[in-house]
């Protein structure tokens, strides 16, 4: 036993004094002339891994189509991909592994909000640059840190452009039904602040689950409590029972999505009842649907890539990101840096995004998206329902 | 004078009456058997004598305490040790290890002495295994203590499982149906080993028996119920031409053979 | 004399160890971190074989109760301002006090009623962590911040590492110990036999509860490991796959093996981050090897390392040895199908 | 009033797939012992299968629902053969995590297959979707639907046990498979196709229910917990019981839902299964779950 005890004190010295030397020197850069290796993470399985996986679909297509041009600056772009499950230990290890054992040159990804939260501490420390794509918690971006940027509207602006729609479409009762998930709660917090802000009261603030097949509960409550106005966060599946069961009960209040609702045709299939989306707005980060013309082209690519696949906003989400980030790449110059990349972003000033309803600016702020757009169904077609200036 | 008495004890399950008013008492040193045709609640007794049901009414005296409806561990640490119809020795152990739990209630060391490993608690685990050593040589099983529980056959499981209610010495043992599926020879063994026992350590018996041969050989008494109830107690020979236990086994049959020579 | 026992297997234990101890030295930090989410697993799944292997109490509350080790020792440091050094006992503890209340109902239930019971209790923690929001901050989760280790030669990572080490060699050496004690016996004893147990004197009660608290306390230490290893706690880590996890690690090990845990555990964790690979098919990978391992290994890789490994000492407190004297017993049904055979053993 | 009315109706619409779901897990559990947790997944299978027949390629519906619910029996008899059969003499822990990892597989290629069309698939009703009147109040036409659909499957697998040959060896396999594997029945063939006919039954769940509950690759894991919730309420081992639980929760769900609040509705199924089991082991209709002496 002694000698056991010995050899273990002395072996774990020596293991620590070694670990403390070999901690400091890394410095990683994944650019060869004629690659440029790029990671991303999110979830590839489990429930939400819409956000992750057809997010990266979306994003690999775009540098397909990069790379049969030529690439950035002659290079090609390499997406190497590592599922988070949407899990804290889930993503931290995904990071770790890019950083350290690809070694990648930067990160776009970033599906789950908490797991990107927990990442993000990892990335800090390592330095690597990481555009986020589609995870909301303003906490990933705020406070800002050098080598993190999103092109994602966060959950703050698009709860408190929620809630200022409302005002603005003379809503007096206003209510909130909400997931209390880790996706809802990044919206739910900031938008009971904006009503602080904003002096307004919460008439009710009921919850709704995103495996939820009935809403009627919720429905009577909201009715009951008046509401003229609801501020709907949830996924499609919560806000179609909702919706559904409120007109079940004759409850039509003035509907008010945000981006997760933004395929209304799907959402008006699931609800299955005709003229149930009339009192409906939603905030987009794609104008248009993707079925519309101005995707063709998107469209064939998916397909070309993913057979399986109908080309969907999620897909959009990440072309827009890459979009930027390639922009990005490119106005960094030939011999890239990740001191020149990260400075790069402060060029991008009012990029016209062929994705993105707004203008993208990363200009002195890290949250480059920052215009949300809102959108109605018209017989069957996404229409624009106008934009606000958040105040 | 009597270490074990059942007075008037009865139980029901779902309206059927295992035991109607059943008395009986077992003295010091003594081997009383128990037979009875099928479903006569032989089984149901010792198991409400031990704890495992509690009787709707009458009361049970161990050691000149009432156990009625305590605990079965804390009647067992009274010193009322048994064995079971179906063999219950714990098949994820060793024979020794076996033997060894049968000395739980005779053991000490905590949670702490265990994890810390404690002088005291090696000791005693030591001490344990050559008790458990000794008992098992008692039985003739000395080779067996590091088998497993279940390379065992079923004769020699049954010894095993006498030797392990024997090791805490208890004052008393329950044995159902000690003999079954055991070869003619191994049951003149057991015979022996009952016998022994007895003899030796002073322990008084209780067995359910259905090898009559065995029963009525061994024991000093005999008790029989049928349908719950207690129709004839005494030596074996009185039982053997009691009519009423005659008439339990083989019913009206016996009368009609009179009747007809 | 456990020691002794320890004999047998030291030679793998040691060193499996040993390379866990010179990891630092070689890996990078991402294979650090792997290394440290093995030893928090080894701590979880000794704890969790103490209850379902030994004591045989298929209970599903574990992930629940390492969250609660995991929030009651980041909730301290947040809260309250405590240290880790402070919190980390204190919500290992507390998930021990918690753990341990489920030992009555596991009185009166047993096999797949136990199982859904604990499930239940499982899935309402998370409703909790999810909306006692004023103190555990919801599904959003919350950081934590790191253990300070200002006065130890380890800095960071390296001491959460070395941290999780030392816990796990510890607790190893008293899993072993406890398990080969008479407070071991009595588990085992349980499990192959309540009736038999009580007739010897084993109080059910004391002893289930006592399974319990251990599995718990060794769930809450994982917990705080988990929480420092992190610097993050949100319900989705003590989820039902967490628990699926951590029951696939002790069946794959060796349900009632000391050391079939630690090899469950390892292995387990490190194919996880093999199967990253498989990219978005790693589900269907890792389902199918679930079930090879059912199919091949049904009573875990001890077994078989116990065939091949010269010297390698097993005590026999597998469940499987339990099945496998089931299979002896209704031999006498020649022919009969392992189905027919467990049928007959349920009759 | 009218607010509880509405709760009643919808405890009971709902309560309908919970005890939809519930009948399939009873009746694997009643003669295997064995709690199925791939159960989920089969759900998710059916509804997939029918929506490639009906909505991709067009197949009218009630040939699409019979393929659908044939898939689930064969896939159901593929997870007796894997996950069941090889493993079941090695005791209950390795049986579960078997049927996990079948859950994982079946997961994983649903996800790979039909993952890509978007986050949810609408599966188009097939009665009318607009809210008929129902004495005071409106109810949707496709929740009677799936009550219905409960209280038939429900019928039907009486008549199926009561009547014919097949559904006999079963009950008596449940009853007591050592006699009737010596009155030579193939117990092993018998649960085979028990498993099968508890994924069927899955399967036509999925099916009835896709309009509802719409179609991706988890949705039947919820509705397998609240299912199993409803057996173990019902006694795991009762037809009756399982249909009973079922609508016992979803209506108390409701209720808790509308009179307290919205947030306590996902708890109360957890907080029923472990009052249910702690109080009554045997739960409302069951017979087994206590220890046997």
């Amino acid at each position: 036993m002694n000698r056991l005890a010995i050899t273990l004190c002395a072996a774990a010295s020596v293991a620590t004094a070694i670990a403390a030397a070999g901690a400091q020197a890394t410095d990683v850069v994944g650019v060869t002339d004629t690659e440029i290796k790029v990671g991303s993470f999110g979830p590839l399985t489990g429930p939400v891994y819409i956000y992750g996986k057809l997010a990266m679909n979306g994003i690999e297509v775009y540098f397909n189509k990069l790379n049969q041009g030529g690439g950035v600056q002659g290079r090609k772009l390499v997406l190497v991909r590592e599922d988070d499950s949407c899990k804290p230990e889930g993503a931290i290890a995904a990071v770790k592994k890019l950083v350290y054992d690809h070694k990648v040159f930067a990160i776009i990804g970033g599906g789950c909000s908490n797991s990107t939260l927990a990442a993000r501490p990892e990335i800090e420390k390592a330095g690597v640059p990481f555009h986020v794509v589609s995870a909301v918690a303003d906490g990933i971006v705020d406070p800002p840190l050098a080598n993190i940027y999103t092109t994602q509207l966060t959950a703050t602006i698009e709860s408190e452009a929620q809630v200022q729609w409302a005002v603005e479409h003379g809503a007096k009762k206003l209510a909130i039904i909400a997931q209390h998930d880790a996706w809802g709660r990044s919206r739910y917090e900031p938008m009971l602040q904006d009503f602080k802000r904003r002096g307004l009261q919460v008439i009710a603030d009921e919850e709704v689950t995103v495996d939820q097949n009935d809403g009627t509960a919720q429905a009577l409550r909201l009715k009951s409590s008046g509401a003229d106005a609801v501020m709907l966060v949830g996924y499609p599946k919560a806000a179609a029972v909702m919706i559904r069961d409120s007109i079940k009960i004759g409850y039509k209040p003035l509907w008010i999505g945000q981006t997760a609702i933004q395929d209304l045709p799907a959402l008006h299939n699931m609800i299955g009842i005709g003229g149930a989306l009339s009192d409906f707005v939603t905030i987009t980060t794609v104008p248009g649907h993707p079925d519309n013309k101005e995707y063709a082209e998107w469209r064939e690519r998916l397909k070309d890539t993913f057979p399986n696949d109908d080309l969907s906003v999620f897909n959009l989400m990440g072309i827009g990101a890459a979009e930027v980030f390639a922009k990005v790449l490119d106005t960094a110059g030939k011999d890239l840096t990740r001191e020149k990349f990260l400075a790069a972003y402060d060029t991008i000033d009012n990029f016209k995004s062929s994705i993105y309803p707004g203008p993208i600016t990363c200009k002195g702020r890290h949250k480059c998206n920052q215009s949300p757009a809102f959108v109605k169904l018209e017989n069957n077609s996404v229409v624009s329902a106008g934009t606000i200036a958040l105040k | 004078m009597s270490i074990l008495s059942v007075d008037g004890v009865s139980i029901a399950f779902g309206g059927v009456r295992a035991l109607d008013n059943v008395t009986a008492s077992f003295g010091a040193g003594e081997i009383v058997g128990i037979i009875g045709p099928n479903g006569a609640g032989k089984t149901t007794l010792l198991n409400v004598i031990c704890g495992l049901n509690r009787p709707d009414s009458g009361d049970i005296r161990f050691a000149d305490r009432p156990i009625g409806g305590m605990k079965p561990n804390r009647i067992a640490g009274m010193g009322l040790a048994r064995t079971f119809q179906r063999s219950q020795l714990f098949a994820g152990m060793s024979v020794l290890e076996n033997m060894m739990t049968g000395l739980h209630l005779r053991s000490r060391a905590n949670l702490f002495a265990a994890a810390l490993c404690t002088g005291r608690m090696r000791e005693e685990e030591s001490e344990l295994a050559a008790r458990a050593r000794e008992a098992l040589d008692y039985v003739g099983f000395a080779g067996f203590a590091d088998r497993p529980g279940n390379a065992l056959s079923f004769g020699q499981r049954r010894i095993v499982e006498i030797a392990r209610t024997l090791i805490s010495d208890p004052k008393i043992v329950l044995l159902d149906e000690p003999a079954v599926g055991l070869s003619l020879n191994r049951v003149a063994e057991l015979d022996q080993l009952l016998r022994r026992i007895r003899d030796e350590k002073g322990v008084t018996l209780v067995m359910i028996e259905h090898v009559i041969r065995l029963v009525m050989g061994v024991s000093d008494r005999v008790v029989v119920l049928n349908c719950g109830q207690k129709i004839a107690e005494g030596r074996p020979e009185e039982i053997r031409k009691d009519p009423a236990v005659i008439e339990a086994y083989l019913g009206k049959l016996i009368d009609a053979g009179r009747a007809a020579s | 004399m456990s020691l002794q026992a320890l004999a047998g297997n030291r030679s793998f234990l040691s060193l499996l160890f040993g390379a866990l101890l010179v990891l630092p030295a070689f890996a990078n930090e991402y294979w650090l971190f792997v290394g440290n989410l093995m030893l928090v697993y080894i701590i979880l799944a000794l704890g969790l074989n103490i209850l379902v292997g030994f004591a045989g109490q298929l209970a599903f509350a574990n992930a629940a109760i390492y969250g609660i080790g995991a929030y009651g020792t980041a909730l301290l440091q947040v809260h309250q301002g405590w240290s880790f050094w402070a919190a980390a006992p204190v919500g290992a503890v507390l998930a021990m006090v918690i753990g341990t209340l489920l030992a009555f109902p596991a009185l009166r239930l047993s096999g797949i009623f136990l199982a859904l019971a604990t499930l239940a209790f499982a899935q309402a923690t998370q409703w909790v962590l999810w909306h006692w929001e004023s103190v555990t901050f919801g599904a959003g989760g919350f950081r934590v911040p790191a253990p300070n280790f200002g006065w130890l030669p380890v800095k960071g990572d390296y001491g959460v590492y070395f941290l999780s080490l030392a816990a796990a060699l510890v607790l190893l050496l008293f899993a072993w110990r406890i398990t080969r004690s008479r407070i071991g016996r009595a588990f085992v004893a349980m499990r192959d036999g309540e009736i038999a147990a009580q007739a010897l004197g084993i109080d059910l009660l004391t002893y289930k509860a006592m399974a319990f608290a251990l599995s718990s306390f060794y769930a809450g230490i994982a917990g705080a490991l988990y929480s420092g290893l992190l610097g993050f706690v949100s319900p989705e880590g003590f989820d039902l796959f967490q628990m699926i996890i951590q029951k696939a690690m002790i069946v794959v090990g060796g349900l009632g093996s000391v050391v079939g845990s630690v090899i469950g555990a390892s292995l387990l964790v490190y194919l996880m981050e093999i199967l990253r690979e498989f990219k978005s098919t790693q589900e269907i990978v890792f389902g199918c090897l679930l079930v090879c391992f059912m199919i091949f290994q049904p009573h875990g890789l001890v077994v078989s390392m116990k065939r091949w490994l010269p010297g390698w000492e097993e005590p026999l407190h597998l469940v499987g040895r339990v099945a496998a004297d089931a299979s002896t017993r209704s031999g006498s049904y020649k022919g009969a199908t392992p189905t027919e055979r467990r049928a007959v053993e349920r009759a | 009033m009218l607010m509880l009315s509405y709760l009643m109706a919808t405890g009971i619409t709902t309560g309908a797939f919970y005890a939809l779901v519930a009948l399939g897990i009873v009746i694997v559990y009643k003669s295997t012992e064995v709690v199925n947790l791939a159960h989920g997944e089969l759900f998710m299978v059916g509804g997939m299968l029918a929506y490639t027949c009906y909505v991709m390629a067009g197949i009218p519906y009630i040939p699409s629902l019979v393929l659908a619910v044939a898939g689930a029996f064969v896939v159901g008899i593929l997870t007796e053969r894997i996950a069941y059969r090889p493993v079941l003499q090695h005791g209950l822990a390795s049986v579960l995590v078997a049927t996990i990892g079948v859950s994982f597989i079946l997961k994983g290629i649903g996800r790979h297959i039909w993952g890509g069309k978007g986050d949810y698939l609408a599966f188009p009703p097939i009665v009318s979707p607009e809210p008929i009147e129902f004495g005071n109040i409106m109810i949707m036409s496709q929740q009677l639907v799936v009550l219905l659909a409960a209280m038939s499957v429900m019928a039907g697998l009486a008549l199926f046990f009561k009547c014919t040959r097949a559904g006999k060896w079963m009950q008596a396999t449940a009853s007591n498979p050592k006699a009737a594997m010596l009155c030579g029945l193939r117990i092993d063939r018998i649960y085979m196709y028990t498993f099968a006919v508890g994924a069927a039954a899955a399967g036509a769940a999925g099916v009835l229910m896709a309009p509802l509950t719409h179609l991706y690759p988890d949705v039947g894991f919820v509705l397998f917990i609240k299912g199993l919730a409803a057996a173990v309420l019902g006694g795991l081992t009762s037809i009756p019981g399982a249909v009973l639980g079922g609508l016992l929760l979803g209506v108390i769900e409701q209720l808790a839902a509308g009179y307290v609040h919205s947030s306590v509705q996902d708890v109360v199924p957890f907080l029923i299964i472990m009052l249910a089991l702690s109080l009554l082991p045997t739960g409302l209709l069951g017979a087994r779950g206590l220890r046997k002496v």
